[in-house]
């Protein structure tokens, strides 16, 4: 396609932003116009996504193509770029988009805040916005994208603005945003080197040919961190997202979680090894433990939500840290000019990012399903629901597999060649690194085992048991616009965690851009003789692994098994109550509620949590128990911050007094020091 | 004679509408003299886009890219705020709050207060620029005590002692100048700036220093830099909501042109990086009080009024770093600060008028009951803060990348400042644009259009800077260095 | 203030010296006085020092718009300003006496102090001067400062204002007496906007008195954050 | 190598676990009744449990979901691809390449995860119990379980399963500390993770102490005949990946037939010593309390991590 008709991939780019922005402003003309808006417009975004996914995939191998915008400064329009990167992660957008915005066509109602129109045009907007932020060539063009990015979407996050709550993670979110972005700018502003070149020296290209000394790329690089981690929820700036993941309606959140989140990786990914070119090792295990505590800290907190959705921005928070700590190692080898290693640590990145784009937006579009079908986000007022919405619970049990990090769904594949990756520290020249690495193996496999522990809790809960409202068996199968999304995004996972070579593949001109090397293409004939099916990323000796022979093992045992058992024993089944432990009166209270699944680990990490418990007392007539858990950064730092900022604003206040000869005084004052400053 | 249009139409207006300003069409003629002047304003910009700088009357008067645009710019905002202050001193007349008398002198002084700024922005004199500024004070210190409340009495009284106080250091500062300029220059031209700015490298390097800072001590008053701003806060947040949109939008702008004029002056006499340093660390100054102040205010008004002292301290800071880029972008940053910023006066009018109080806490759900107010806020609030693809976030990008380079240190506190400015403005502007509603319909319509005028031309200018406007842009940077 | 050089100065220059010296002794006299009337005069007295010292250049440089502003100023600050103010006063009704913020030795010292540093700062620029002035800008600035001080410290609306006038006096005297007067059109807007500052002032007193029944600054103190 | 060969070796493998299984269950039990003075269950018991319980109907709770029903297969499943990938007869499975030591403890998370759901899939409380606790222990025991398999593969620069009990079966003899405390984690984490006194008690029947019972508690027939079975697989994986770690003499490396008289013989006797060790350490010790098992675990994990670092520290010189 792309070049068929004369046209580059990166102008189907830009059609597509183009086309997003215009289905956006179609929307406003007709803002209440229901049907139009469900029926066609989210349906045409959700093609133009498709549209895109595929003019990315085919862009992936080539030549980066660049473009000029006549908008933006003088002397700087928009330059654009089209690269391997880039087009991997417009990529993960569009594919997410497509099944998302079919998702959000069957999802929209018309009850919610505001209008169907305008919250279309922002939504829109904030794909356009991301899919520029991903071309952007020029500090300028990426910073406008950046900024519209966060604003669309925290109007998406306040659609229901009439909840203080929601306007408060709305506050948080752009808050901690703006910070962020504030941030960046400060690194392009190191990254542009020393202004020679004026306004020309914002692009990219310009960026690229400089050589920062180790203080300015130290400089640049942590500025980046920061600015990047505040939006990607690196620890200690992640406080908005469980906050505003559960504000926004449903498919917002999936889009946020799954894609926007990446455009932080891609950021990241962006400044550290393709605009600075010789990261520091110590920038490497600075990563790397950021993206640990994040990842540990992330899982802990998961395991104690009570909150679907809530539950699940912590486990994003996990999932962003696993991507740091793949990133951070990726930088350690890069630093000791191990290359292929830093691939083979990219490529787990990258695969992740993928991994985590589907089965995340697939397992935030089930909440919202389920939210729609119980009007609860609550896991204490759910259960049971897989006999009543089974379309959901069985393409959710997928999800939750893949997020959970089990062969041989995809997230499993990732973690996996993150793990190889770790295998191969010894061989660094560091004697301290060496050590810490076995260390962060371990914490990454604890954050991986637990994992599992949230998504059991995740699917368990909402899905199995029995319903612990009685209103619960009103609720409904998601209809076939949300179903198709569904659908969709539960292929990409079991096609990312069967076809792992096929992606790989594809994956090493990312890693042949940014380092040099492929691990596809390095890793030689003999780990390729195996073809699509055995996935030995350095050798077949060293490690390998095949999730279809996996599967069909599996499968293979299962239905040999089942049709043994048919064949030799008799399929009778009686259909009796549950066993009642001899006590009759069981009901669906007495089940785990999720504050009870969690309790274990509650106790066992107890030192991270910040715990208030409101036990009742034997007298009490309607006892009480009550467990709120909360996060010691708040009180560590927010909160400190918070009041730092209003011990200053308390000091300046007594700038202001409202005595005129104090104001006179000042003045006064200013004078005579400046012209002591000025004779002296 | 375009220029004498300019000068001479709100003068006449000012003259007209101190006979006809009760009358019934008077807010008409009002806006009809502004419209003139606009119009007036843009013939004599594409004159000088076409010939050049102009002196004119005896070299008194001097047209050149640094303040063509802000004269274009004045007459725009003029004539906008003409345009929202019909509706509104209506609403307000009908609410008791103003007799036809006091109409008449708000229609009277609007206009002169017009005159002066564009006769500051235009003179060669610098003699003549301090008395225009001192007659802007002095007519918008009528306009602030409008109402005639004790609170608006207290505030106008403030204003003018400080602003009076302060426009004496800086005559003081001017006659510093002249001192050491008529050595050079004789006694008839020294203090035309055009000579001044030919010769600025022989005037005497000690007397330029003292004078500089006498200026900038003066002049700062009226741009509102910390510690001089005092009266800033109570001059917004007391007088009627037009003015309270000059004064930031325009008053402010003009006095930041004086103190740039003279830092010219000072750094082509100084050989040193005396008048950046001072600006840069009254600009600094200013940005960190003012976005500290801002998180405990309670009344719109004053909130918006001690954002205004940031972004000046922003524009002062940029100006005081120099270079292309940071002068280029101060100037753009000045543009949209007034574009903006009027508009959000204009949207926070009426919002206190739906609402009847000025007070944060009694304006709520702005969106739900008239949604165009609600959305002028807040997207006005979030162009203000900095958030692309408004204009003002153009600026900032530039100011702060460029500080990354040039004064690195300056970087976090810049950082701290804004975030701490956002967290303040958005947390307050927040829920009185979402939320429940508590406001009710007005007698008239309000006037929106002004809002998403400036705020399209802002967006505008976040995305797009037209090839002319950049190329004035980058003139005047050069002029400033 | 180097003090060999008085004996060679011309007759003119010593006249101006004597009237700057005048000037800042009459500074430091309404920055003593507790009674508003004789501030008033000393105002006065002010505009006849600046008249005459006006006059002096006006007639030792022979320049003929010093005489147009000699005479402002005596139509001005001796006639008009004072008349305004005792006229005011009458009909305000304001009290007599003056209550200072600080007392008034106190204010006394800093005016020392302050007229030392101002007679320091201009100590370079004096040595430059080309002019037969040579030592009068550091007065003027010295008055400019104690104007300013007597602003900080009084606390009540009428005194206040005359501070501020006497800081205009101040700047004033420099730029005639320093610098031999200004082009006339910016002496001529600068006495315009004096005067209708003082218009504008009047009409202010009576707003103000009638708000809050005094012409107390220290009720204005309302507006403020807390 | 005879492709054909190989695949009928893999089956026999598969066959063999299928066997040996439950016949190690029994060894285990019965070595357990001697030690604790008991009269001893005949060393078939299992296969006639499990014969009883295939025949019996399955006792279905009327809110169990198609989940609960394809719970038992799915786990039984994993099991046996579990044993299949254990080197115990040869070094080289024909599968080996499919899954390798990261692989097969993503095979057990697989299996228990299955069975935590299932076992909440009804909905009473000692379900839901069992499925906490087990993931309770599922989360320490996994990531020491790749420890120790990390410990292995440092050694032998490899994951894959073949290629580790290779390189450790014909190194020299040297002592390897760190092999040494990766042991001691692994029978940890074995005990652990079947389901063993410390930790658990196969033969509870108290519920409030049942962790794996407690889980499988409305399982019936068929179903448990499967569970059971897959218990009994897990214990026999576990076994002999231990002694594929820590004792590998004995394991061939090519698949002739020859090599099979070998190795059959050697994994028998093995296996033998194993079950009597593990019943010894089951009458030795008492059962801990629920909440002391994750110190248990976090030691086993501790040790783990420890076997890596000292590896590291005391083994890569050479």
């Amino acid at each position: 396609m792309p070049g068929a008709q004369g046209l580059l991939s990166i102008d189907w780019m830009v059609l597509v932003i183009a086309a997003w922005l215009a289905i956006g402003i179609g929307a406003i003309f007709a803002p209440r116009n229901f049907p139009y808006i469900s029926r066609v417009l989210y349906p045409a975004g959700a093609l133009v996504g498709l549209l895109l996914a595929v003019a990315a995939f085919a862009a992936l191998n080539q030549t980066p193509e660049t473009m000029v915008l006549p908008l933006g400064l003088p002397d700087l329009p928009f330059h654009l770029r089209l690269d391997s990167l880039s087009a991997l992660f417009l990529m993960l957008l569009g594919a997410c988009t497509a099944g998302i915005s079919i998702f959000a066509a069957g999802y929209l109602r018309k009850a919610e805040g505001t209008a169907p129109g305008v919250q279309c045009l922002q939504y829109h907007v904030f794909l356009a916005s991301m899919a520029l932020v991903l071309l952007a060539d020029d500090a300028y063009a990426f910073m406008v994208a950046w900024e519209s990015m966060a604003l669309s979407s925290f109007f998406l996050v306040t659609s229901d603005h009439r909840i203080p709550e929601i306007r408060r993670a709305g506050y948080l979110y752009l808050l901690i945003a703006h910070v962020g972005a504030i941030s960046l700018l400060l690194c392009f502003g190191v990254l542009q080197g020393n202004g020679d070149a004026g306004v020309a020296g914002y692009t990219f290209a310009n960026m690229r040919g400089i050589d920062h000394n180790a203080f300015w790329s130290s400089a640049a690089f942590g500025l980046a961190l920061f600015g990047f981690g505040a939006k990607a929820g690196l620890l200690p700036l992640h406080v908005w997202l469980p906050e505003a993941h559960p504000a926004a309606p449903s498919p917002v959140s999936a889009m946020m979680s799954g894609v926007m989140l990446k455009t932080a990786i891609y950021g990241v990914l962006r400044v550290g090894f393709d605009l600075l070119h010789h990261p520091l090792w110590w920038w490497g295990v600075a990563v790397l433990t950021l993206g640990l505590v994040t990842a540990l800290f992330g899982v802990i907190f998961a395991a104690v939500q009570s909150d679907m959705k809530r539950l699940l921005a912590y486990s994003s928070i996990e999932n962003i840290g696993l991507l740091f700590v793949g990133i951070g190692l990726t930088l350690t080898f890069q630093s000791f000019g191990m290359r292929a290693l830093a691939a083979l640590a990219l490529t787990s990145v990258l695969y992740h990012c993928l991994n985590h784009a589907a089965f995340k937006s697939l397992l935030f579009l089930v909440t919202g399903s389920v939210l729609h079908a119980t009007q609860t986000r609550n896991l204490g007022k759910l259960g049971g629901l897989i006999h009543y919405m089974p379309w959901v619970a069985w393409l959710g049990l997928l999800g939750v597999l893949s997020s959970a990090g089990l062969p041989p769904f995809n997230g499993f594949v990732s973690e996996w060649l993150l793990l190889q990756a770790f295998l191969f520290t010894p061989g660094l020249p560091h004697g301290y690194i060496n050590m810490m690495i076995p260390v962060a193996a371990a914490a990454v496999a604890l954050t991986a085992a637990l994992a599992g522990y949230v998504m059991v809790k995740f699917f368990a809960v909402i899905f199995l048991g029995q319903p612990r409202e009685a209103k619960l068996n009103q609720a409904h199968d998601a209809g076939r616009l949300e179903r198709s999304g569904l659908v969709w995004l539960a292929a990409l996972c079991v096609a990312l965690g069967l076809f792992p070579v096929f992606v790989i593949e594809k994956l090493d001109s990312v890693t042949r851009l940014l380092l040099g090397t492929g691990i596809y293409q390095a890793a030689g004939e003999a780990a390729r003789a195996h073809g699509w099916m055995y996935l030995a990323p350095i050798s077949p000796d060293r490690a390998s692994y095949a999730p279809v022979v996996f599967l069909l093992s599996i499968l293979v045992i299962v239905a040999a098994a089942y049709l043994i058992v048919r064949r030799f024993w008799h399929i009778r089944v009686r259909i009796t109550g549950a066993w009642d432990c001899g006590f009759p009166m069981q009901t669906a209270r007495m089940q785990d509620t999720a504050e009870g699944f969690g309790q274990p680990l509650r106790q066992v990490f107890e030192p991270f949590y910040r715990m208030t418990r409101e036990l009742p007392s034997s007298f009490d007539k309607a006892p009480v128990y009550r467990v709120v858990v909360e996060d010691h950064l708040w009180y560590w730092l927010y909160l400190p911050v918070a009041k730092v900022t209003e011990f200053g604003a308390r000091m300046v206040a007594f700038l202001q007094q409202g005595r005129i000869s104090i104001y006179l005084l000042y003045s006064f004052v200013t004078l005579v020091v400046l012209l002591f400053l000025i004779h002296g | 004679m375009e220029f004498l249009l300019v000068l001479g139409l709100p003068l006449l207006g000012g003259i007209a509408l101190a006979a006809t300003g009760h009358w019934k069409r008077a807010a008409e003629i009002n806006s009809a003299f502004s419209l003139f002047t606009l119009l007036a304003a843009i013939a004599l910009t594409l004159r000088i886009v076409e010939h050049g700088p102009q002196l004119l009357f005896e070299e008194q008067i001097f047209v050149d890219p640094l303040n063509v645009f802000l004269v274009a710019l004045t007459a725009f905002v003029g004539f906008t705020t003409s345009l929202f202050s019909r509706p509104y001193m209506r609403i307000e007349h009908d609410h008791g709050r103003l007799s036809a008398t006091r109409l008449r002198l708000y229609h009277s002084m609007f206009q002169l207060f017009t005159f002066t700024m564009l006769l500051a922005l235009t003179t060669n004199n610098m003699g003549i620029l301090w008395v225009a500024m001192e007659a802007a004070t002095l007519t918008t210190v009528l306009l602030v005590s409008l109402y005639r409340t004790a609170a608006s009495l207290e505030a106008a009284w403030k204003y003018f002692i400080l602003c009076g106080v302060g426009i004496a250091q800086a005559l003081f500062g001017t006659i510093l100048l002249y001192f050491a300029a008529e050595k050079v220059l004789g006694h008839d031209v020294a203090l035309l700036w055009t000579h001044l700015d030919a010769v600025k490298g022989q005037l005497e390097p000690t007397v330029l220093s003292l004078a500089f800072v006498f200026l900038l001590v003066g002049y700062g008053t009226k741009v509102g830099l910390v510690p001089l701003h005092n009266w800033l806060p109570d001059a917004h947040a007391e007088g009627p909501t037009p003015v309270s949109a000059v004064l930031s939008g325009l008053l402010l702008n003009v006095a930041l042109y004086a103190v740039v004029r003279c830092k010219v002056l000072a750094d082509g006499a100084l050989h040193s990086n005396l008048a950046g340093l001072l600006m840069m660390g009254f600009g600094l100054l200013s940005v960190v009080v003012a976005s500290f102040f801002l998180s405990r205010q309670k009344d719109i008004k004053r909130l918006f009024g001690y954002s205004s002292i940031e972004h000046m301290g922003i524009v002062t800071f940029a100006f005081g770093m120099g270079g292309p880029v940071a002068s280029f972008a101060g100037l753009l940053h000045m543009t949209v600060h007034s574009l903006t910023k009027s508009a959000i006066f204009f949207a926070v009018g009426h919002a206190a008028q739906k609402c009847g109080s000025q007070l944060i806490e009694q304006i709520r759900g702005l969106i739900k009951q008239s949604p165009t107010v609600g959305w002028g806020l807040m997207l006005g609030t979030l162009a203000i803060l900095g958030m692309p693809p408004f204009g003002v976030f153009a600026s900032e990008f530039l100011i702060l990348t460029t500080a990354m380079k040039a004064q690195p240190w300056a970087t976090p506190i810049l950082l701290i400042s804004l975030g701490v400015a956002f967290a303040a403005i958005f947390g307050k502007v927040q829920p009185m644009v979402f939320g429940e509603p508590t406001a009710k319909r007005l007698p008239h319509k309000p006037a929106m259009l002004p809002v998403f005028m400036h705020l399209g031309l802002v967006l505008m200018l976040g995305l797009w800077i037209p090839p002319y406007l950049a190329e004035w842009y980058r003139q005047a940077a050069k002029l400033i260095g | 203030m180097s003090t060999g050089l008085h004996l060679d100065l011309p007759f003119y220059a010593q006249v101006i010296n004597l009237l700057a010296a005048m000037l800042l002794l009459l500074s430091f006299a309404m920055l003593a006085q507790r009674r508003i009337l004789s501030l008033i005069n000393l105002f006065m007295a002010q505009g006849v020092v600046l008249f005459a010292s006006t006059a002096v250049v006006a007639a030792a440089t022979n320049q003929h718009h010093l005489y147009w502003s000699a005479l402002i100023t005596l139509v001005l600050k001796v006639f008009l300003l004072p008349w305004i103010l005792h006229r005011l006063i009458r009909r305000l009704n304001v009290k007599w006496d003056i209550e200072t913020l600080i007392n008034i030795p106190t204010t006394m010292m800093i005016g020392l102090v302050l007229v030392i540093f101002s007679f320091n700062l201009a100590l370079p620029i004096s040595a430059l001067a080309g002019t037969i002035t040579r030592s009068t800008l550091g007065i003027a600035m010295a008055a400019v400062m104690l104007a300013f001080l007597m602003m900080i410290t009084r606390s009540k609306a009428v005194p206040q204002v005359i501070g501020f006038l006497a800081m205009e006096n101040g700047l004033f005297f420099a730029a005639t007496s320093a610098t031999y007067g200004m082009p006339m059109v910016v002496e001529l807007g600068i006495a315009l906007d004096v005067l209708v500052g003082m218009v504008i002032l009047g009409v202010f007193f009576f707003q103000i008195r009638e708000q809050f029944d005094s012409l107390d600054i220290r009720h204005m103190e309302k507006l403020k954050d807390d | 190598m005879n492709t054909a060969f190989s695949v009928i070796l893999q089956f026999l493998e598969l066959v063999t676990a299928l066997l040996a299984a439950p016949l190690l269950t029994g060894w285990v039990n019965q070595c357990r009744a001697w030690l604790g003075n008991r009269t001893a269950p005949p060393l078939f018991q299992f296969y006639r449990q499990l014969a009883k319980l295939f025949e019996k109907e399955v006792v279905l709770a009327a809110n169990a979901s198609s989940l609960f029903r394809a719970a038992p297969y799915f786990i039984f499943a994993c099991m046996a691809l579990a044993s299949m990938i254990v080197p115990t007869l040869s070094t080289e499975p024909p599968f080996g390449p499919a899954a390798d030591a990261i692989a097969l403890v993503g095979i057990f998370a697989l299996a228990r995860v299955f069975s935590a759901l299932a076992g909440m899939d009804i909905g009473t409380s000692f379900g839901t119990l069992g499925a906490r606790r087990e993931m309770l222990i599922g989360f320490l025991a996994e990531p020491a379980l790749l420890m120790v398999f990390f410990t292995a593969s440092l050694i032998s620069q490899s994951t894959s399963l073949s290629t580790i009990v290779q390189a450790l079966g014909q190194r020299e003899f040297a002592i390897y500390p760190s092999l040494a405390f990766a042991g001691v984690a692994f029978t940890m984490v074995s005990l652990a993770e079947n389901a063993r006194i410390p930790v658990d008690n196969p033969t509870t029947h108290l519920e409030l102490t049942m962790i794996h019972e407690a889980m499988i508690l409305e399982y019936s027939g068929r179903h448990l005949a499967l569970i059971e079975w897959a218990a009994t697989l897990k214990l026999y994986a576990y076994s002999c990946l231990g002694l594929a770690l820590f004792f590998p003499w004995g394991i061939p490396e090519g698949t002739g037939f020859a090599n099979l008289l070998v190795a059959l013989p050697a994994l028998v006797f093995k296996l033998a010593v194993g079950g009597f060790l593990l019943a010894l350490i089951e009458t030795v010790s008492a059962k801990l309390r629920i909440f002391r098992a994750p110190e248990f675990l976090g030691t086993a994990f501790m040790l783990a991590v420890l076997a890596m670092l000292v590896h590291l520290l005391l083994e890569t010189a050479k």
